[in-house]
C-alpha cells in the first residue's frame, strides 16, 4: 500500500532570499529520486506537505508552476517550528516533500474566460505558478484578457521581482503593481492598498469573467466588495484558505470548516461555496 | 524530586560566591562523585514504544 | 448465516487454539473497571462488564504510534530520510468487543478508507483485525444505541457476533474472516440457534430506554444549526478537557509529531482532541475556533450535522454513552442532540410558515 | 439541602432582580447520577434551575477566570479558597463578585460509591447523612460520611472563608484531622519504591487533561505541555512524558492548591493525582506555615521572600 504520509526525499538546489526584512525565501528543491518527480504531477493552487525530519511538517502552496521541470519552488515565511528551522537550512541540505495535496484553482472552467488575480503581500505564491501555466506559450491562448492586481507593504516587500518587471513588459497581461507606502523617488507604479488600486484597475466582471483572490484576512475583507461592485458573482471569485493542517489528506480532522476540509476539498473555493459553511479558518 | 523516586544524592542546592573556587572546585567533585557512585538513571531514558 | 454453539468447557481450548494464529485481545478488569489489553497465553477475557471504559478503538487505532524513523547523523547516507517505523500486522483477534464499537470501526473506515487515500497505519491494522462481537444483554442506563442505527445485537463491523447462553455460547459468523477464526478455534458445531439468537435480541433491545431523534438533522440548515442561540448554554460548563473525544470510539483525530533523541527521530502519530484549543492555532497566533463555545459546538456539528451531510450514513455517534458517564461536567449528547434536533424542526416551520 | 437549594434560588433570584450581578454561576441537576453540571443563570426565572446537594465537587471558581461581568458565585469552603487565590492572582476583582457561601459537608465520591456495587447504579438520593443507591437489583443505604471524597474527609475549612450572603448557617469545622497520612506512607518507601509507586499510579493516564482543566489554577492561556517553541515535553503515551506532565503541572500548584479534589473527580480513568499536590500542600504547611486562598491579605510563599525562610537544604 502506498503511504500517503511518506515524503519523497528532495535536496534544496537553491535558496532565494525575496524580500528586504529576510523573511520571506524561496527554496527550490529537487528529487532525489527522478522517477519521484513523475509521481508528483501537480496542478496550479496546489500545496504540499514540506517535511523536515526531527521538526514535521507544514503546508506550503506550489509556488512553482507545472510548467517548470525538473525542480519545485515554494516561498517560505519564517514563522513557526519548522519555518524558522527551513530558514537555517542550506544547498545541499535533505528534506522531504509530501504531495501534491489538495485541490487546484478550476483550470478547466477557467479555459476561454478572463481571469483577474488579486494577490496580497507573500500569499502571491500559487498565484505565482497559475501565472506563469497562463502565460506558457502552450497555454496562453486557453485564457482571455489577464489581469493582475498585486500589493505589498513596501517596494522590497514585493515576491518575484524580477519576473514582476518582466510581466509589466509583456503586452498579454496587464499588472497593476502597487505598495502600501514608499518614500522611494524611483518607483514607477502604484501606491495604495490593493482593494482600491483593484477597484480603479481591475475590469469589470462578467459571465466571462473570474477572480482568484489570494491574500491576509485583511485584504480580502475588503477586497470583496470592491469585485461585487465591479460585476462579479460569488460563484466567480475564487478563493484559496488556509487552516492549521497535519495530514494534508483530509483524515486528521483539525482543518474543516463545516463538512468541508480545507486541505482535502480545499483550499480552493468558490466565495459561493464558502458562503455555504461556518467560516471558521 | 525525591518524592517522585529520583536518588536525593543526584540533587544538590549550595551556596558558592565567585570568590570561593576553592569550594567550587570541592562541590563539584563530592556531587560527581555522588552521582558517579549511583550510576547512570535510567529511569528518563526513552524506551522504544512497543511496535503496535 | 452459521451459528455454532460453543460449550463453556470448552472456551479456554479455543483461545488457546487461536493463540497459535491471533494476537488476542480482550477485556481485563484493571481495578475499577474493563479496558482492552493484549492476553499472554493462557489469559482469559473477562466478560462480567457492562461496557470498557475506553473503547476497543486502540487496538486498531493506538493513542500513540510510529509512523517513521530516521537519522539526524550526517555521516549515515540516508540521514534525514524517513523510512516506515516497524509495524505489526500479523492477525489479531479482539475478543468481547461491543457491537457498538464494532459499528465505530465501520464509520471510522469512512475516514481512513477513502477513495482518494488510504491510511496505511489504520487500514492494515484494520485488515490483520477479526471482531469477535460480545451481544450486550445489559446495556448501561447511558446506552442510546438503538436510535443510532446500532443496537445490543448490532451485526455492522463484526466479524463474529457471540451471545452468552448460560452453559454456552451462540456465536453467528458473519464474514469469511469470522468463519476462520471459528475454524481456527475449532468452533464447528453448528447448530439452530437463529430463533434464540432473535428472542435474546428482541429482550436487550427492550432494556434500552434512553434513545434520541435524528430525524431533523440532515435537512437542517447548518448555519442556521450554527448561529443557534443554545450554544452558549450548553458549552458553559465545559473544561475543555480531551475525555469525550478520548472514550468515544468514533472520534478519530489526530497529531503528527517529530521527537529526537540523540541522532535518532521519529516520527509520531497521537490522538488529538478538538476540544484543545491548539488542535487549530495557526501560527500567527490565530485561531480560527478560539472560545470554548466554538470547539464544543464543533465536536457536536461535526458528530450530528457535518458527518450526517457529508457521508449520509447517519451520525457520527453509535450511542455507546461513554462520554454521557465520563464527561467531567456532564454535558450529555443526548440533550444537545435534542436540541439540536428540534432546532432543526422549528426552523424548518420557520421556513415553511 | 433542599433548604440549601432554595436558599440559594431566593438569593440568586434577589441579585439578579436588583441588578447586582449579571449572572449567577451555580449548579443544575445532572443527567446521570452523582453528577450536577455548573451552569449560569442571566434571569430571575433561570434561577429555578439551580440545586444543591452532594454532587456539586466540581470547583467553580474556575468558571471565573478573567471575565469581566459582575458574577453571583455559590462557593462552598474550597471554591471561595480558590476564588480568593484567583482575586490574588488577578484573574478576576473582589468588587465583581458576589459570593453565595454553602457551608458545606463534604461531597460524595462517586468512584468509590460505583466501585462498591458489582451492578450499575442507576439512581443516588439523599435524605439528610444518608445515601441511597439504587440499582437493577440492588437498593442499599450508605452514610454519607463513609462515602466523601477524600478531599472532603479530610478538609478542615469546610465553611466559605469569603462570602457576601449565606445559603445556610455556618458548620463545624473539623478538628484533628491527619490529614498527611497517604504522604507520610509515600515519604517512608524507598527511593525505587517510589518511582514504581507512581509509574502504576499513572499507568492508565490518556493524557486528556481533564485534572489540568478542572483545577481553577491551571488557566495559563498557554500550558507548558502544549507549547511549541520549546517544546518541554513529547506528546506521546510515553511513560516519562505522562509523569513530567503530572509533576510539573503539581510543581506549578505549589502554594496554591487548596485540595478542592476537582483534578481527581474529574480523571475519567480514577487517578488519585491529588498525592502529587497533597505533598506540596504538606511542606508549604511544614515549612511556610501556608495554607492558600485563606485570606486576600497575605502573600503566596513562592511569592515573597521573608529572612526566616528555611533554607537548609542549601549545603
Amino acid at each position: 500500500m502506498e503511504n500517503p504520509y511518506l515524503p519523497y526525499p528532495v535536496r534544496i538546489d537553491d535558496i532565494v532570499v525575496e524580500t528586504e526584512d529576510r523573511n520571506l525565501r524561496t527554496f527550490k528543491l529537487v528529487f532525489l529520486n527522478p522517477q519521484d518527480e513523475d509521481k508528483f504531477a501537480y496542478r496550479a493552487g496546489q500545496f504540499a506537505e514540506l517535511s523536515i525530519a526531527g521538526r514535521g511538517e507544514i503546508p506550503i502552496g506550489i509556488a512553482s508552476s507545472p510548467v517548470e521541470k525538473g525542480f519545485l519552488k515554494f516561498t517560505i515565511n519564517r514563522a513557526g517550528v519548522v519555518t524558522s528551522h527551513l530558514h537555517q537550512m542550506k544547498s545541499g541540505d535533505i528534506m522531504g516533500v509530501r504531495g501534491p495535496l489538495g485541490n487546484w484553482y478550476p483550470w478547466d472552467v477557467l479555459e476561454g474566460k478572463n481571469i483577474l488575480i488579486v494577490g496580497g503581500g507573500f500569499a502571491f505564491t500559487t498565484l505565482r505558478s497559475s501565472i506563469i501555466y497562463m502565460l506558457h506559450p502552450q497555454n496562453r491562448s486557453k485564457f482571455g484578457e489577464i489581469s493582475v492586481v498585486y500589493g505589498a507593504r513596501t517596494p522590497g516587500m514585493l515576491l518575484y521581482k524580477d519576473e514582476l518587471i518582466e510581466w509589466e513588459k509583456r503586452d498579454d497581461i496587464n499588472m497593476h503593481i502597487t505598495v502600501d507606502a514608499t518614500d522611494d523617488p524611483d518607483w514607477k507604479y502604484n501606491v495604495g492598498f490593493v482593494p482600491p488600486i483593484t477597484e480603479q484597475k481591475a475590469p469589470q466582471g462578467d459571465d466571462n469573467s473570474f477572480a482568484i483572490v489570494c491574500g491576509p484576512p485583511i485584504m480580502i475583507k475588503f477586497t470583496q466588495p470592491v469585485l461585487e461592485k465591479l460585476g462579479y458573482t460569488h460563484d466567480h471569485i475564487i478563493m484559496s484558505l488556509e487552516n492549521r493542517m497535519k495530514c494534508g489528506i483530509g483524515m486528521c480532522g483539525r482543518c474543516g470548516i463545516g463538512k468541508e476540509l480545507v486541505c482535502k476539498d480545499g483550499p480552493v473555493f468558490t466565495l459561493s461555496e464558502i458562503n455555504k459553511t461556518p467560516r471558521e479558518y | 524530586m525525591e518524592h517522585m523516586g529520583i536518588e536525593p544524592e543526584r540533587i544538590q542546592f549550595s551556596w558558592v560566591s565567585s570568590a570561593e573556587s576553592t569550594k567550587f572546585v570541592k562541590v563539584v567533585n563530592e556531587v560527581t562523585a555522588a552521582v558517579k557512585a549511583l550510576g547512570p538513571n535510567e529511569h528518563f531514558t526513552k524506551a522504544n514504544a512497543k511496535v503496535a | 448465516m452459521k451459528i455454532v454453539k460453543v460449550d463453556k468447557k470448552d472456551w479456554t481450548d479455543g483461545l488457546a487454539k487461536l493463540y497459535r494464529t491471533y494476537r488476542l485481545f480482550g477485556p481485563v478488569k484493571e481495578g475499577a473497571f474493563h479496558c482492552f489489553r493484549e492476553l499472554a497465553e493462557g489469559d482469559r477475557p473477562d466478560f462480567e462488564f457492562q461496557n470498557t471504559r475506553l473503547s476497543a478503538k486502540g487496538i486498531i487505532y493506538p493513542q500513540s504510534e510510529d509512523m517513521f524513523v530516521y537519522t539526524l547523523d550526517e555521516s549515515r547516507e540516508d540521514h534525514h530520510i524517513l523510512k516506515e517505523a516497524p509495524k505489526d500486522d500479523t492477525p489479531r483477534a479482539v475478543l468481547g468487543i461491543r457491537p457498538c464499537d464494532a459499528k465505530a470501526v465501520s464509520l471510522l473506515k469512512l475516514n481512513f478508507d477513502t477513495p482518494d487515500y488510504k491510511d496505511p497505519y489504520w487500514l492494515d491494522r484494520y485488515n490483520a483485525t477479526t471482531l469477535v462481537g460480545l451481544a450486550c444483554d445489559q446495556p448501561c442506563g447511558t446506552c442510546f444505541c438503538t436510535s443510532t442505527g446500532c443496537g445490543p445485537y448490532h451485526e455492522e463491523g463484526l466479524d463474529l457476533l457471540m451471545t452468552d447462553a448460560g452453559d454456552h455460547y451462540l456465536i453467528k459468523l458473519l464474514s469469511a474472516k469470522g468463519e476462520r477464526l471459528a475454524q481456527s478455534a475449532g468452533w464447528d458445531g453448528e447448530i439452530d440457534g437463529l430463533a434464540v439468537m432473535e428472542n435474546r435480541k428482541k429482550a436487550a433491545e427492550a432494556k434500552i430506554t434512553q434513545s434520541i431523534a435524528t430525524d431533523n438533522l440532515r435537512a437542517a440548515d447548518t448555519l442556521a444549526l450554527h448561529q443557534a442561540d443554545f450554544w452558549e448554554e450548553i458549552s458553559f460548563a465545559c473544561i475543555n478537557c480531551g475525555t469525550c473525544t478520548y472514550v468515544c470510539p468514533t472520534c478519530w483525530c489526530f497529531d503528527i509529531q517529530d521527537e529526537v533523541h540523540g541522532k535518532n527521530g521519529k516520527r509520531v502519530r497521537n490522538w488529538d482532541s478538538c476540544m484543545f484549543p491548539i488542535f487549530t492555532v495557526h501560527t500567527t497566533g490565530h485561531n480560527p475556533r478560539d472560545t470554548k463555545l466554538q470547539r464544543v459546538r464543533q465536536r457536536f456539528m461535526h458528530k450530528l450535522k457535518y458527518f450526517v451531510d457529508k457521508y449520509e450514513t447517519g451520525i457520527m455517534c453509535v450511542g455507546c454513552g461513554r462520554c454521557v458517564q465520563h464527561c467531567p461536567v456532564n454535558i450529555d449528547i443526548r440533550r444537545v442532540c435534542e436540541l439540536m434536533n428540534s432546532h432543526a424542526a422549528s426552523d424548518a416551520c420557520a421556513a415553511e410558515g | 439541602m433542599i433548604k440549601y437549594s432554595d436558599s440559594i434560588r431566593e438569593i440568586s433570584e434577589r441579585l439578579l432582580k436588583e441588578c447586582r450581578v449579571d449572572m449567577v454561576i451555580g449548579f443544575r441537576r445532572g443527567t446521570v447520577p452523582m453528577m450536577n453540571e455548573p451552569c449560569f443563570a442571566k434571569t430571575p426565572e433561570e434561577v429555578q434551575a439551580f440545586v444543591w446537594d452532594s454532587n456539586c465537587g466540581i470547583n467553580l471558581a474556575n468558571y471565573l477566570t478573567d471575565r469581566k461581568e459582575k458574577i453571583g458565585i455559590v462557593a462552598k469552603g474550597c471554591d471561595s479558597r480558590n476564588i480568593v487565590t484567583h482575586i490574588i492572582e488577578n484573574k478576576i476583582k473582589r468588587e465583581q463578585l458576589v459570593v453565595i457561601g454553602v457551608p458545606c459537608k463534604g461531597m460524595i465520591d462517586k468512584h468509590n460509591i460505583a466501585a462498591r456495587f458489582g451492578g450499575e447504579i442507576l439512581d443516588v438520593a439523599e435524605e439528610s447523612d444518608q445515601i441511597i443507591v439504587k440499582g437493577h437489583d440492588f437498593e442499599e443505604t450508605l452514610a454519607k460520611e463513609d462515602v466523601l471524597q477524600e478531599n472532603c474527609r479530610l478538609c478542615i475549612h469546610r465553611n466559605p472563608v469569603i462570602y457576601d450572603e449565606l445559603a445556610g448557617e455556618l458548620v463545624d469545622e473539623q478538628q484533628d484531622v491527619d490529614r498527611y497520612e497517604e504522604v507520610r506512607r509515600i515519604e517512608a518507601m524507598a527511593t525505587d519504591d517510589k518511582w514504581a509507586y507512581f509509574d502504576d499510579l499513572l499507568k492508565n493516564c490518556i493524557r486528556c487533561y481533564a485534572c489540568r482543566n478542572a483545577c481553577p489554577l491551571c488557566y495559563c492561556p498557554t500550558c507548558f505541555v502544549d507549547e511549541s517553541k520549546p517544546q518541554w515535553v513529547g506528546k506521546s503515551q510515553d511513560p516519562i512524558d505522562i509523569r513530567t506532565f503530572h509533576f510539573l503541572r503539581a510543581f506549578h500548584c505549589a502554594g496554591r492548591c487548596t485540595d478542592c479534589g476537582a483534578c481527581q473527580r474529574a480523571c475519567p480513568v480514577g487517578i488519585n493525582m491529588r498525592v502529587f499536590t497533597k505533598k506540596l500542600e504538606k511542606d508549604c504547611l511544614d515549612l511556610f506555615g501556608w495554607e492558600a486562598g485563606l485570606s486576600l491579605e497575605s502573600r503566596p510563599p513562592l511569592d515573597f521572600y521573608r529572612p526566616d525562610d528555611p533554607d537548609d537544604f542549601i549545603k
